[in-house]
């Protein structure tokens, strides 16, 4: 019964050639591959190419005071470029080691606030009559501006770097628990039936299904977080703190030295350029399968 | 028929109904349905399209619970059967996860109940072959042909030899060959793990050819309109589907069908 | 059958909040009278404290409540509508999104201190450079959330409309902006807080009214005005969960058809 | 009708407070409430102050016409190329103490050493630079010189040992919280020798010179102000308490500020006519020191820092 | 074959092949494959799952470019005719909007064409006839079988009236009585609009019956095997499928299956 037939089909069920792309293939292919190599290499040449050539200009057209033109302004409240540059290197250790302190209570801050964040969405999606009231709390949170924040958190957590991760956990909690929500419950109904005909358990459909499900919006919110988190530190830091780019800044505005503080400015989106690149480094490695990565 | 089997009815239901209600109108998708399928027995569902095929078999694997009526699954509730993972189900679509590779896919329901490393690998590679996607099983879904997806669901439910296998057309998306050779790698595995099947299909031949009994649904409101025993030996051979008592169930069913 | 009562539904938002309610005041308790740290009352107040000074000031508090949540409306438009614009653009070409994205990333970590004197400077008019400002805050999380949305549109859901000859718009309109829905909404959910927040930063630039600047006012006048400024936090916070909640509400009128909004019929 | 006729023929004016509307200030908000601007000619708008607002900035930026701000500050904007001008010197004394509690056992300056002494920084600073310079402390290595906050909870926490605060806030708040003065040891600015300048009101220098006749008559309205408000203290405090939103301040804590404030704009023996003169002496010493301690680079042009024009307009 | 028809090309594939790449290995999904398709002619592809149709299909719209070779659609590139909307195309899976109900779906493309609105209603009407699905007009998507979803994707295509109709296995998951209707359904919709239609199916009697020619394609890789006329008479009756012509029609293709 089983033999006969199905030997004879079988290669219908067998498939088109699958090879190693590097063995074989003619010549034509292999110049094909080169191309599409090089399509590649062009593609990620201009991801960096691209911005730097237009940042340079925007440097350029500063310089030359395009923009102090137009909008009407002066070198004491826009300075130069240059004059940043100056102050830059004239502060550059002071500057490197306040990054790396912002830098540390953004991250730090980030990573404790994106964990609570997401657990709060697992608990709200695996208890949704209690746990959304979870979701709402950890919201509203985010109208408690940084101001309010800072004072209560220095009560709690003392002036020092503890106040300012407790404000960066706050402040993106709420992204990640919001998202992280979504993702687990934007879940296809036929993959839940599917995890139901298995008997699976509450864990069980958070481990093979949800988690993956949301990925995707984690990721964003990772990347949201990236860049909320530094803005968190330096802001937390303008009013308790003695030390990182956000005192710094503060300080540095209040008596009219606007060049130190574009100083800070740059050395802060710098930190967080780099900081919100790895988060999406990290998102590619872990969306492969996604469709906004697909090619 | 299967004239050896004892009858200990495995999924039973009673005046079953199903309404589904949306805003304004609702939809009476399942009405009054009672049958009773015996342990290892192969049924086929037929019925024209929007009939509640895919209703009633969601109801026995206890995914959605009836508006009225008792469904029964080996003396149990169905819930606590579902609970007993006695079920393996191919959807009317694939239902693949993204994220997970061919085999990934395949290995699912195995990783679900524990089975170990080693084994699960053996099992997919066997799996794999039996639907010829061996070379596939590094894909990701998206890469496959629609018929290969479906195959993938195909070999994720049988990978765990679930005591009740539900199938939602299944083998739509296949060609005549594939299909009829996995007609027969079907009945063999059942033959073998002697588990209770609900196939659904809209292929009469096919019907005839795996099923012990098959239940024809009537539409608008789904009801069972009626049951027909299909008297051919087993184990059925390819040959068979030229018999003339083959043929003349055909006639029969389609008779049926007509008269609706 | 399915749908629990909405008695039983007031009930969990009922025990949500006197929960709350009543492990604060515990812990206030406990921070004053068994642990005895400094400034007890400042680091968590009692709620019948708070109650007591709310009945003498609800009228000030809710008038600049008010206040606040109509500057933060005009902010949160603005910035979710930028948001959703930039996200537009950048998914519009990959070559946009590799010019335009860095500098978003970048323009994030300007702190509103810096940056408030030169918007002051460019536009020279107050309201409009605060719409700007608190536009500013929110816009972000409305742009990721809406790109993402953007590209998730399945691949043959978009072959279907290449099918069509369809113009960008019309991808756009058809297809990309409904598939971004659920995704607008989880950046709205997060900015319609975040315009809360902005409004009341955005007061503390020298306006004259509303919650951001008694806020202020009363933490700088020392620990006995620490009730009041409380309030002021709470009442901040209600802010948030309001605009949340019609958010909420919004998203289930527009986009009935999400998987969570489905009803399954049975009593699932 | 009346009014809006009126107004439309005064000349608008604004003047940037360096901080939220308090007794502080209360001379501006006497002659606003009183109609000594509007006799004047002048329609004035008062704008709060707040942490993120720079008034140098906003005078520079010609978001409004005149400021209150430090010397200090003042000094250091311009040596950035801010085109500031004073006009006019509303304190003419410091009101910037640190207070420690005695129990801690800091007698004086001297002993900071080892100590968190906290400041507000961003300009506020130099005073106490100045004193630690007098004791010979090194504000690197001898002792901890630390943020304060705009709360004075570090100081109540003992976060910070010795704080900065203003005699007619900062103090009253710790006052207030039941500390007496007796449990507190306080170092004066003035007593040390180190004090600098504080609330002037300055404008934008090319501004001015199409607008001397306008500054002048704030000025010469202000003063009047300011005058009444020493005059008649609890009026000054109702003055203010409009201005201010219910909830956010309390009366009693503006009568103890304004009655610290007079003390710093018409000092025992200093004659209330006189209020808004710029004392050369002084703005050579606040100077001196800003020069010393980095708050400018480049000693000040004084001619330039300064201009004692406009009070001479108004004296006439 | 259809005499009558003069021969101008509509479809023309010359050695076409497409090749897909992953990280590691690749698929040669089709090698070098020419096909000519003449205006009006309705063509059917027939092949094992996975062979490649799907990617002919999707070629043919100009949805991908092949990775070598050439295609032209009436004398242009497919780029053109595609950007000309000459496209009607039911896919394999039914690719319904979420967001809009069945109506509104199936108005898609005459939105996308500016029909007016009064026009698209009463389209709209007789297309939900067509297909049996009237009282569903304002469902959703979810709220539809699986057949009846698929159902909603055809009538959408013939909506609009293409020029060319290009249907990816259309009534896979529908029962064989609806399935002959909408056969019948379709060659008297072709006949009248007489436009190209290329129809992958995995039915041999459904291809014959609808077909002009038949092209079989066979994997490993995907290559152009064989190509069938089918010399039944137009129009075409549900009788002919009992006639001796179409039976041995029937078993050649069967055989030329087994013999790939
Ligand atoms: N995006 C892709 N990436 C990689 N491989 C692909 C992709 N799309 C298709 N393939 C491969 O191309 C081959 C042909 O696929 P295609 O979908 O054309 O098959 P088909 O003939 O339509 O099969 P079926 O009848 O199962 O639908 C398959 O082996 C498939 O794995
Ligand atoms: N979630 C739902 N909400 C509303 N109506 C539904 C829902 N699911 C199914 N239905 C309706 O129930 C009826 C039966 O659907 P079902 O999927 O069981 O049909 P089927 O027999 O499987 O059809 P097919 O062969 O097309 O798959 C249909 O009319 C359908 O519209
Ligand atoms: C961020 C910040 N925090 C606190 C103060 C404190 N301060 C010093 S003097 C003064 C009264 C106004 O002259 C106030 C409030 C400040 N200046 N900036
Ligand atoms: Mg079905
Ligand atoms: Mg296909």
């Amino acid at each position: 019964m089983q033999g006969g037939p199905a030997e004879k089909n079988a290669s219908w069920m067998e498939q088109p050639t699958i090879s190693k792309s590097n063995v074989e293939g003619t010549g034509e292919n292999r110049i094909e591959a080169n191309n599409k190599n090089h399509k590649r290499m062009v593609e990620k040449a201009r991801m960096i190419v691209l911005p730097v050539i237009a940042g340079i200009l925007f440097i350029v057209l500063w310089e030359l005071r395009f923009f102090h033109t137009i909008f009407q302004l002066e070198t004491y409240q826009l300075p130069l470029p240059s004059a940043i540059l100056e102050a830059l290197l004239a502060n550059m250790s002071t500057l490197i080691s306040y990054t790396g302190y912002t830098l540390t209570e953004a991250v730090v801050g980030m990573l404790l606030g994106s964990s609570l964040g997401f657990i709060v969405a697992l608990v709200a999606t695996a208890w949704p009559k209690w746990g959304k009231g979870s979701l709402t709390v950890v919201a509203s949170l985010n109208a408690v501006p940084i101001v309010a924040l800072a004072p209560i958190m220095n009560l709690w957590f003392g002036s020092g770097i503890g106040s300012r991760i407790a404000i960066v956990t706050i402040m993106t909690m709420a992204a990640m628990a919001i998202n992280a929500y979504k993702g687990m419950n934007n879940v296809h109904p036929f993959a839940l039936d599917l995890m139901h005909s298995y008997a699976a358990t509450k864990f069980e459909i958070f481990k093979f299904l949800r988690i993956f499900n949301s990925l995707p919006y984690v990721f964003t919110a990772l990347k949201i977080n990236a860049t909320a988190s530094m803005i968190g530190a330096i802001v937390g830091e303008f009013f308790f703190s003695s030390r990182g780019l956000g005192y710094l800044l503060s300080n540095s505005i209040k008596i009219g030295r606007m060049p130190l503080g574009w100083a800070c400015i740059i050395m802060a989106a710098i930190a967080g350029i780099l900081f919100y690149f790895i988060v999406e480094r990290l998102e590619k490695v872990f969306l492969k399968w996604h469709a906004s990565e697909r090619t | 028929m299967a004239v050896a089997k004892v009858f200990t009815p495995e999924i039973e239901l009673e005046e079953v109904s199903m309404r589904f209600q949306t805003d304004k109108t609702e939809v009476l998708a399942l009405d009054n349905v009672s049958v009773a399928i015996q342990k290892g027995e192969f049924v086929s569902l037929l019925g024209p399209s929007g009939c509640g095929k895919t209703t009633l078999l969601r109801i026995m694997a206890d995914l959605i619970q009836p508006t009225w009526g008792e469904i029964k699954v080996a003396g149990k509730t169905a819930k606590e059967a579902r609970l007993a993972q006695k079920y393996g189900i191919v959807f009317q679509s694939p239902v693949l996860y993204d994220w997970r590779k061919v085999k990934d896919n395949i290995t699912l329901p195995l990783e679900m109940m524990g089975t170990k490393k080693s084994e699960r690998e053996s099992r997919v590679d066997h799996l794999l072959e039996l639907v010829g996607l061996k070379k596939f099983k590094d894909k990701y879904p998206w890469q496959l042909s629609g018929g290969m997806q479906q195959r993938v669901a195909i070999a994720r439910a049988l990978a765990m030899e679930p005591e009740i296998l539900l199938m939602d057309e299944p083998f739509s998306a296949l060609d005549e060959f594939s299909r009829e050779r996995l007609n027969e790698e079907l009945l063999s595995i059942w033959s073998k793990v002697n588990n209770t099947v609900v196939f659904v299909t809209h292929s009469i031949t096919e019907a005839i050819f795996l099923s012990d009994r098959i239940f024809v649904l009537s539409p608008h409101p789904g009801r069972l309109s009626s049951v027909v025993e299909v008297p051919l030996p087993r184990p059925r051979t390819a040959d068979m589907r030229q018999s003339p008592d083959f043929y003349e169930l055909i006639s029969r069913i389609r008779n049926l069908f007509e008269g609706v | 059958m399915k749908n629990r009562g909405p008695l039983q539904r007031w009930a969990q938002k009922i025990t949500w909040i006197f929960g709350i309610l009543i492990i604060w005041e515990i812990c206030s308790w406990l921070l004053l009278n068994v642990f005895q740290v400094r400034l007890a009352q400042s680091k968590l107040p009692y709620i019948h404290k708070l109650i007591e000074t709310l009945t003498s000031y609800w009228g000030t508090l809710f008038s600049e409540g008010w206040v606040t949540f109509a500057n933060a409306s005009i902010g949160f438009a603005a910035g979710a509508s930028a948001g959703i614009l930039l996200a537009i653009l950048m998914s519009s070409s990959r070559w946009i999104e590799q010019l335009t994205f860095p500098y978003a990333v970048a323009s994030q970590m300007i702190p509103i201190l810096g940056l408030a004197p030169i918007v002051y400077g460019i536009v020279r008019d107050v309201q409009l450079a605060r719409i700007l400002i608190a536009g500013y805050i929110t816009f972000f999380p409305v742009a990721m959330n809406v790109l993402r949305g953007l590209r998730s549109a399945e691949p043959t859901a978009m072959e279907l409309m290449h099918s069509y000859a369809a113009k960008p718009w019309t991808v756009y309109w058809k297809l990309k902006f409904p598939a971004a829905l659920p995704g607008l909404f989880s950046g709205l959910k997060i900015a319609a807080p975040l315009a809360v927040t902005g409004a009341i930063l955005v007061e503390l630039m020298g306006a004259s009214n509303g919650l951001g600047v008694i806020m202020l006012r009363n933490l700088y006048y020392g620990p006995s005005h620490i009730y009041m400024f409380w309030l002021t936090v709470i009442l901040g916070a209600l802010l948030g969960i309001l605009s949340y909640f019609i958010i909420t509400i919004i998203e289930r009128l527009v986009t009935p058809w999400q998987p969570e909004f489905r009803s399954l019929g049975g009593d699932d | 009708g009346e009014e809006e006729t009126s107004s439309e023929e005064l000349t608008p004016v604004s003047i940037q407070l360096k901080w939220v509307p308090q007794a502080q200030f209360a001379g501006y908000f006497v002659a606003l409430e009183n109609g000594y601007y509007e006799e004047e000619g002048l329609d004035v708008t008062i704008v709060p102050g707040g942490p993120d607002i720079v008034p140098e900035q906003q005078v520079a930026n010609g978001s409004v016409d005149i400021g209150v701000n430090w010397v200090a500050s003042l000094l250091a904007h311009r040596d950035e190329g801010f085109p500031l001008v004073q006009i006019s010197q509303i304190y003419q004394n410091s009101g910037l103490v640190l207070v420690s509690y005695k129990e801690d056992g800091i007698a004086s300056p001297a002993d900071f050493a080892g100590r968190t002494v906290g400041n507000w920084m961003g300009g506020n600073e130099f005073e106490v630079l100045a004193l630690f310079d007098k004791y010979g402390l090194d504000p690197y290595s001898d002792l901890e010189f630390s943020s304060q906050g705009f709360t004075m909870d570090q100081f109540f926490t003992g976060d910070i040992e010795v704080a900065s605060a203003m005699t007619y806030n900062e103090f009253q708040v710790v006052l207030a919280e039941g500390v007496s003065e007796d449990e507190l040891v306080v170092f004066d600015m003035n007593e040390e020798g180190v004090a600098m300048l504080q609330d002037n009101l300055f404008v934008n220098s090319e501004w001015i010179e199409e607008n001397k006749e306008v500054a002048a008559k704030f000025v010469r309205a202000s003063i009047k102000g300011w005058q009444s408000a020493i005059e008649d203290q609890e009026a000054a405090v109702d003055a203010v308490m409009n201005a201010v939103e219910e909830g956010s301040s309390d009366r009693e804590h503006q009568v103890k500020m304004m009655e610290e404030v007079a003390k710093l704009v018409a000092p025992d023996g200093f004659d209330p006519a006189n209020i808004g003169m710029i004392d050369d002496a002084m703005f050579k010493q606040t100077a001196d020191i800003a020069l010393e301690f980095g708050v400018i680079t480049e000693a000040a042009d004084l001619d330039a820092s300064y201009t004692h024009e406009i009070m001479e307009m108004v004296t006439e």
